[in-house]
């Protein structure tokens, strides 16, 4: 057995320091405090984590691998079995491609191929200039309006390669 | 007229051990040769094979062009097929190199100063591998080497017509 | 706990029924491949060579997590059990780099035993061939992943007996791969307390004490069992 | 407006029938008091056709025209016709208007007074309305999701409530035992059966979880549920922690989903303020607290065993069973682990009784599915209909064929896990057991349709490589088997194959299926079996003549293998 339920609140003297006074470790530490510091909340802080710093390095993953009495190695193989965690950052812009089913019969691919042309890049890569990532997604539940895509955040549906040129066009300038 | 099969033997890429191991049978050899002729190997002058052999047995993996059409030719006019030996059954040592590129190891080895593949040696394929993967190979023998024992096996119970059961004396590395 | 009858390959034999069919099997001499199972560790059931039928279930079992239970009849040999062994063992070999013959564990090597008691003289699948590093940071062991078969029993080891749990595995389907704490080089281990303990347990080469040459590497994993009884009697 | 202050008395906590009785004469009042409601629908497709500018501007058009008192505008629900998003309702009346533009607010609001905008309405007589039956969707989203007033006057927690006060664990068992649900989430064991197992286990700790893992590619029905109806969710969580002696309980969703999250999220405060999720709920004995925990993007996590690893901090590695999670879950106890489809069934049969739920659909399968209908179909969307519907009727009446002249080819099912199923079985009725006699699988419900355009070889391909991504690596027929599979198909798209080539897929197919350790790696040889059954002649297209006859894998008529490559 892995580990007993949530646990109580490790004592104060307990809490390992935050790498640096930057603001966000605060936040990181809200999460872990709001699971008691237990084991199990591994996944959850590293969702913090990167939504506070965009990316997951060595130094967060000893961070909150310390704080929550989880062995590196395991803060490591949880960090590189998901996919959503990333260790490295992202460009400035950030393009998912879906790549479900009902998008993969709609042309994902085409999509992919508009980018590879225009960005140069292809899936979980970033652009020289830092300005695009490419990411693919196995399927966000947009099938309705397959093709889709999420540009920055937004949900963009029934793309045709033509949009995504311009799409990827305008990430790269500005 | 003479009842005697015809036996041959070639060498691909690999050390000659397989090879020496053949000769390890000393005089059992002499017994053999009573029924088979040996046709065509490195052991004997003979610069073109001959347009029926009963049984060859292969050392070496198929690492170049060349190793591949020597193959191919062997097996068109081979009965019997025999891999002989780790090299020609899972492409051993020789495939040590596969996980590299081509232009990697010739970089390498010529210290980075003949990227190019040089011209008056076979070229190379992108993978070393094991016979079975070009051609149709009618008996297995693992082995490195097989001992000579394993081989006046193999020899004896081809020539009365049987199929050779190698499994508890012989196997990969050994 | 109490005491049941069943039958294995026809034979009428009794065990607990806290037992699994594997070791019951085992108490009575019949043997059942395995590669990631080893006595003193906990059972985790991946390498799938175990798989027997159980007469009324449809759906084979893996014998080490499966216990026995009155009336069981098991059959741990058919065709059918042959072939997908076989091509499990032919999948370990295609997925890494094995190369026998330049191997520490040659002849010692529970990858290569389990190829030759179940026929292998050749493997069907096309060669992977992947990329594979090795680690040899580390002042008396080195880790070489091309003879990797990921049976996690170094990971088990190490968390379990040890109690450091510097290894554990990263990634996931064919891009999975152990690891040394923050995917750092062995030596430079934070954690690792050079116990040898995962050295020893590694059914293959992947684990090795430095200095050893091809076939030298014998592993010794008996402590595990001794381990374990010692310090049930200190609880 | 009448206050409901014996509510206020007790700080807003409902603790039973008669309170929510109130809630509902309460919200028909405020209704009453309203000419129209306008309902923008701000689901995942909604939203991405930028649906959040048209509610503002309607919201904007009202308040200028001084009609907020008597025209509500607020965030609706999934109507199910993504395909013609963003949509609109205006109530009373019904109409749906669609492809709504932010500039059309002017003429929607001009509407409630000329009549409807011919030019944007949508005709609700077509079969995708007329032949669905909204169950699961009920009141097709014109529930305000973050609002549970809102559920409460449409009968929400009226199951809840009568659980907990009126009946004992087992007679809600019974009910749901009577009611004849099976598990939604794909492989459909009886959810009477699974939770009378729990029932049974003897443990101071039990836990209930929600499978909101939702990761088959081309499915959202998860997701529109939960983004519409989290409180039915949450009820049916609260009656299943009620009738197993459970007090905790886990929302396990995808962080794809962040609209599903934050509405499960708020849902949970909302039920918490109310005193529908906490300590002593309806003043009683019973206790249940939900907790929301993300996914991270694991496929293999849809497998309960893996949740639970993945819910306890872990890699989400599946573990042999048994032991089932039923007797040993969550850290060692029993745990209950239905799908999102599956609890949002229970309070309507609570409500209703057992009886009326197994009155519907067929007699092995029983209620309502939700099927997310989408690819080469015309009206693409969300659909609900009585288990035993047929494909046919789901396909070209309810979802209108096949668009542009195509040709129908296969409908694919069940996921990776699931298999095409060709035009001669249409008339098969969708049940658990018709689908899998056709080679194909339940699943969570997407349901994806293909034409003359996609090549059956590279569909097979598309999921082998779906499966050999998202395999966790922990059993090795699964693990090293699916990249075999998946470079054999590789193979054949591109005219390397030989017939020896098809012999080891089928011999890999086999082996995959019957030794991995769950069912991913089960499940991943059905693409290939299925279309292997009947599109065996593509497979030979490409084989012996090198040629892909959907022109997927190269030109129509043109070779499908790439020029010779050195090295």
């Amino acid at each position: 057995m892995n580990s007993a339920a949530p646990s109580l609140p490790s004592s104060s003297q307990n809490v390992v320091a935050a790498p640096s006074d930057d603001k966000r470790w605060r936040i990181v530490g809200a999460t872990m405090r709001r699971y008691g510091f237990a084991p199990s909340a591994l996944i959850e802080t590293l969702h913090t984590v990167q939504n506070s710093f965009g990316y997951l390095d060595t130094q967060s993953l000893r961070f909150v691998a310390r704080s929550l009495k989880v062995p590196l190695s395991k803060a490591y193989g949880v960090a590189t079995f998901y996919g959503i965690f990333r260790l490295k950052p992202h460009g400035e812009h950030t393009c998912v491609i879906c790549t479900g089913t009902a998008c993969h019969i709609k042309g994902a691919a085409k999509l992919l191929a508009t980018i590879d042309r225009c960005a140069n890049i292809r899936d979980a890569e970033t652009t020289k200039d830092n300005k695009l990532s490419l990411v693919t997604a196995r399927c966000f539940g947009a099938c309705g309006i397959a093709p889709a895509a999420i540009v920055d955040g937004q949900v963009i549906g029934n793309l045709s390669p033509e949009t995504m040129e311009e799409l990827v066009r305008r990430c790269l300038k500005s | 007229m003479s009842t005697k099969k015809s036996l041959a033997t070639i060498w691909l890429d690999g050390c000659s051990g397989c090879h020496m191991s053949v000769l390890d049978m000393d005089e059992r050899l002499l017994a053999l040769l009573e029924q088979a002729e040996l046709v065509y190997s490195p052991l004997v002058d003979q610069k073109t094979f001959p347009d029926h052999v009963d049984i060859t047995l292969v050392e070496g993996a198929v690492s170049t062009e060349e190793d591949l059409k020597k193959i191919k030719l062997v097996r068109s006019k081979t009965h019997t097929l025999v891999s002989l030996g780790d090299c020609a059954v899972t492409a051993n040592v020789p495939s040590m190199r596969n996980p590299l590129s081509v232009k990697d190891i010739l970089e390498r080895v010529s210290d980075g100063a003949a990227p190019r593949q040089p011209s008056n040696v076979p070229l190379l394929l992108g993978n070393a591998r094991p016979v079975h993967n070009f051609v149709k190979v009618d008996v297995f023998v693992p082995g490195c080497p097989p001992s000579a024992d394993v081989i006046h096996l193999v020899l004896t119970d081809l020539l009365a017509g049987r199929q050779p059961d190698l499994t508890s004396i012989t196997r990969f590395g050994k | 706990m109490r005491v049941v009858t069943l039958s294995i390959n026809g034979q009428h034999l009794s065990g607990r029924n806290d037992e699994s069919v594997l070791q019951v099997a085992r108490a009575h001499n019949i043997d059942i491949p395995t590669l990631c199972q080893l006595d003193g560790l906990s059972t985790w059931g991946g390498c799938r060579l175990c798989l027997v039928h159980v007469e009324g279930n449809n759906k084979l079992v893996p014998a080490c997590v499966t216990n026995v239970f009155e009336g069981m009849v098991v059959q741990t040999e058919s065709e059918r059990l042959a072939r997908y062994r076989r091509m499990i063992i032919e999948m370990l070999f295609s997925e890494g780099n094995h190369i026998c013959s330049v191997c520490v564990s040659n002849g010692n090597c529970e990858l290569q035993d389990a190829a030759q008691s179940q026929g292998i003289d050749h493997i069907s699948l096309p060669y992977l061939y992947p990329e594979r590093t090795v680690d040899a940071s580390h002042d008396r062991f080195t880790f070489d992943p091309n003879r990797c078969v990921l049976c996690t029993r170094c990971v088990r080891v190490c968390d379990e007996v040890e109690g450091a749990h510097t290894w554990d595995v990263a990634g996931r389907g064919i891009k999975a791969h152990l690891i040394t704490d923050l995917n750092q080089p062995w030596g430079e281990s934070s954690s690792c307390t050079s116990c040898g303990k995962c050295v020893q347990v590694c059914p293959t080469g992947a684990l090795f004490e430095k200095g050893k040459g091809a076939g030298e590497m014998v592993k010794k994993n008996e402590f595990l069992v001794y381990l374990e009884e010692m310090r049930q009697k200190r609880s | 407006m009448q206050t409901p202050q014996h509510l206020d008395a007790k700080n807003g906590r409902i603790v039973n029938l008669d309170d929510l009785k109130t809630i509902a004469e309460q919200e028909a009042l405020l209704k009453s008091q309203l000419k129209h409601r306008i309902f923008v629908c701000m689901g995942t497709a909604c939203q991405s056709c930028q649906s959040a500018d048209v509610l503002d501007s309607l919201t904007r058009e009202v308040s200028t025209r001084g009609g907020q008192a008597e025209c509500l505008v607020t965030p609706g629900g999934c109507q199910g016709n993504c395909a013609e998003a963003p949509l609109v309702v205006v109530e009373p009346g019904g109409q749906l208007y669609r492809g709504v533009a932010p500039g059309d607010a002017a003429s929607v609001i001009d509407s409630l007074k000329t009549g409807p905008v011919k030019r944007l309405l949508c005709d609700t007589t077509a079969p995708f309305f007329t032949e669905q039956t909204r169950l699961v969707t009920e009141y097709r989203g014109l529930v305000n999701p973050e609002r549970i007033e809102d559920y409460i006057a449409v009968g929400g927690y009226i199951g809840l409530l009568t659980a907990v006060t009126e009946l004992t664990p087992d007679e809600v068992i019974q009910q749901v035992t009577r009611s004849g649900l099976r598990g939604r989430g794909g492989a459909g064991y009886p959810t009477g059966l699974k939770w009378s197992t729990v029932a049974k286990a003897v443990s101071e700790q039990k836990y209930v979880i929600c499978n909101a893992d939702e990761g088959d590619p081309g499915a959202f029905m998860n997701r529109s549920v939960l983004e519409d109806y989290p409180f039915r969710v949450l009820e049916g969580m609260a009656i299943a922690g009620y009738a197993l002696g459970a007090t905790q309980g886990y929302v396990y969703v995808r962080a794809e989903y962040p609209l599903a999250v934050k509405r499960i999220e708020k849902a949970i405060a909302g039920a918490q303020r109310h005193g529908l999720l906490g300590n002593n709920i309806a003043n009683t004995q019973f206790s249940f607290h939900v907790e929301v925990r993300l996914g991270a993007g694991a496929f293999v996590c849809g497998e309960e065993t893996a949740l639970i690893s993945s819910i306890e901090g872990g890699r989400g590695l599946p573990c042999p069973r048994p032991p089932y999670p039923a007797e040993s879950g969550l850290w060692g106890h029993p745990t209950l682990i239905n799908n999102v489809e599956t609890y949002t069934n229970i309070a309507p049969i609570i409500r209703n009784g057992g009886d009326w739920f197994a009155k519907i659909g067929t007699e092995k399968s029983k209620g309502t599915k939700t099927f997310a209908l989408s690819g080469r179909v015309k009206n693409t969307g969300l659909v609900e209909v009585p288990l035993g519907t047929t494909l046919r009727k789901i396909i070209f009446d309810i979802g209108g064929g096949v668009p542009e002249g195509h040709k129908f080819k296969a409908v694919q099912t069940g996921g990776p896990a699931g298999g095409c199923i060709p035009a001669e079985h249409l008339d098969a009725p969708i049940d658990y057991e018709s689908l899998q006699s056709l080679g194909s699988f339940m699943g969570s419900g997407g349901m994806i349709v293909m034409d003359d355009t996609s090549c059956m070889v590279d569909v097979a391909k598309f999921f082998m490589d779906f499966c050999a991504t998202e395999s966790c690596g922990k059993c090795i027929p699964c693990r090293v088997g699916t990249v075999h599979m998946r470079d054999i198909l590789n193979k054949i798209t591109t005219g390397e194959a030989s017939l020896e080539d098809l012999a080891q897929l089928e011999e890999l197919c086999d082996m995959v299926k019957y030794t991995s350790l769950c069912g991913l790696g089960q499940g991943a040889p059905n693409p290939v079996l299925s279309t292997l059954r009947y599109f065996k002649d593509e497979y030979m297209a490409h084989i012996i003549d090198h040629l892909c006859p959907a022109g997927v894998c190269a030109g129509k008529g043109q070779d499908i293998r790439r020029p010779a490559c050195v090295l």
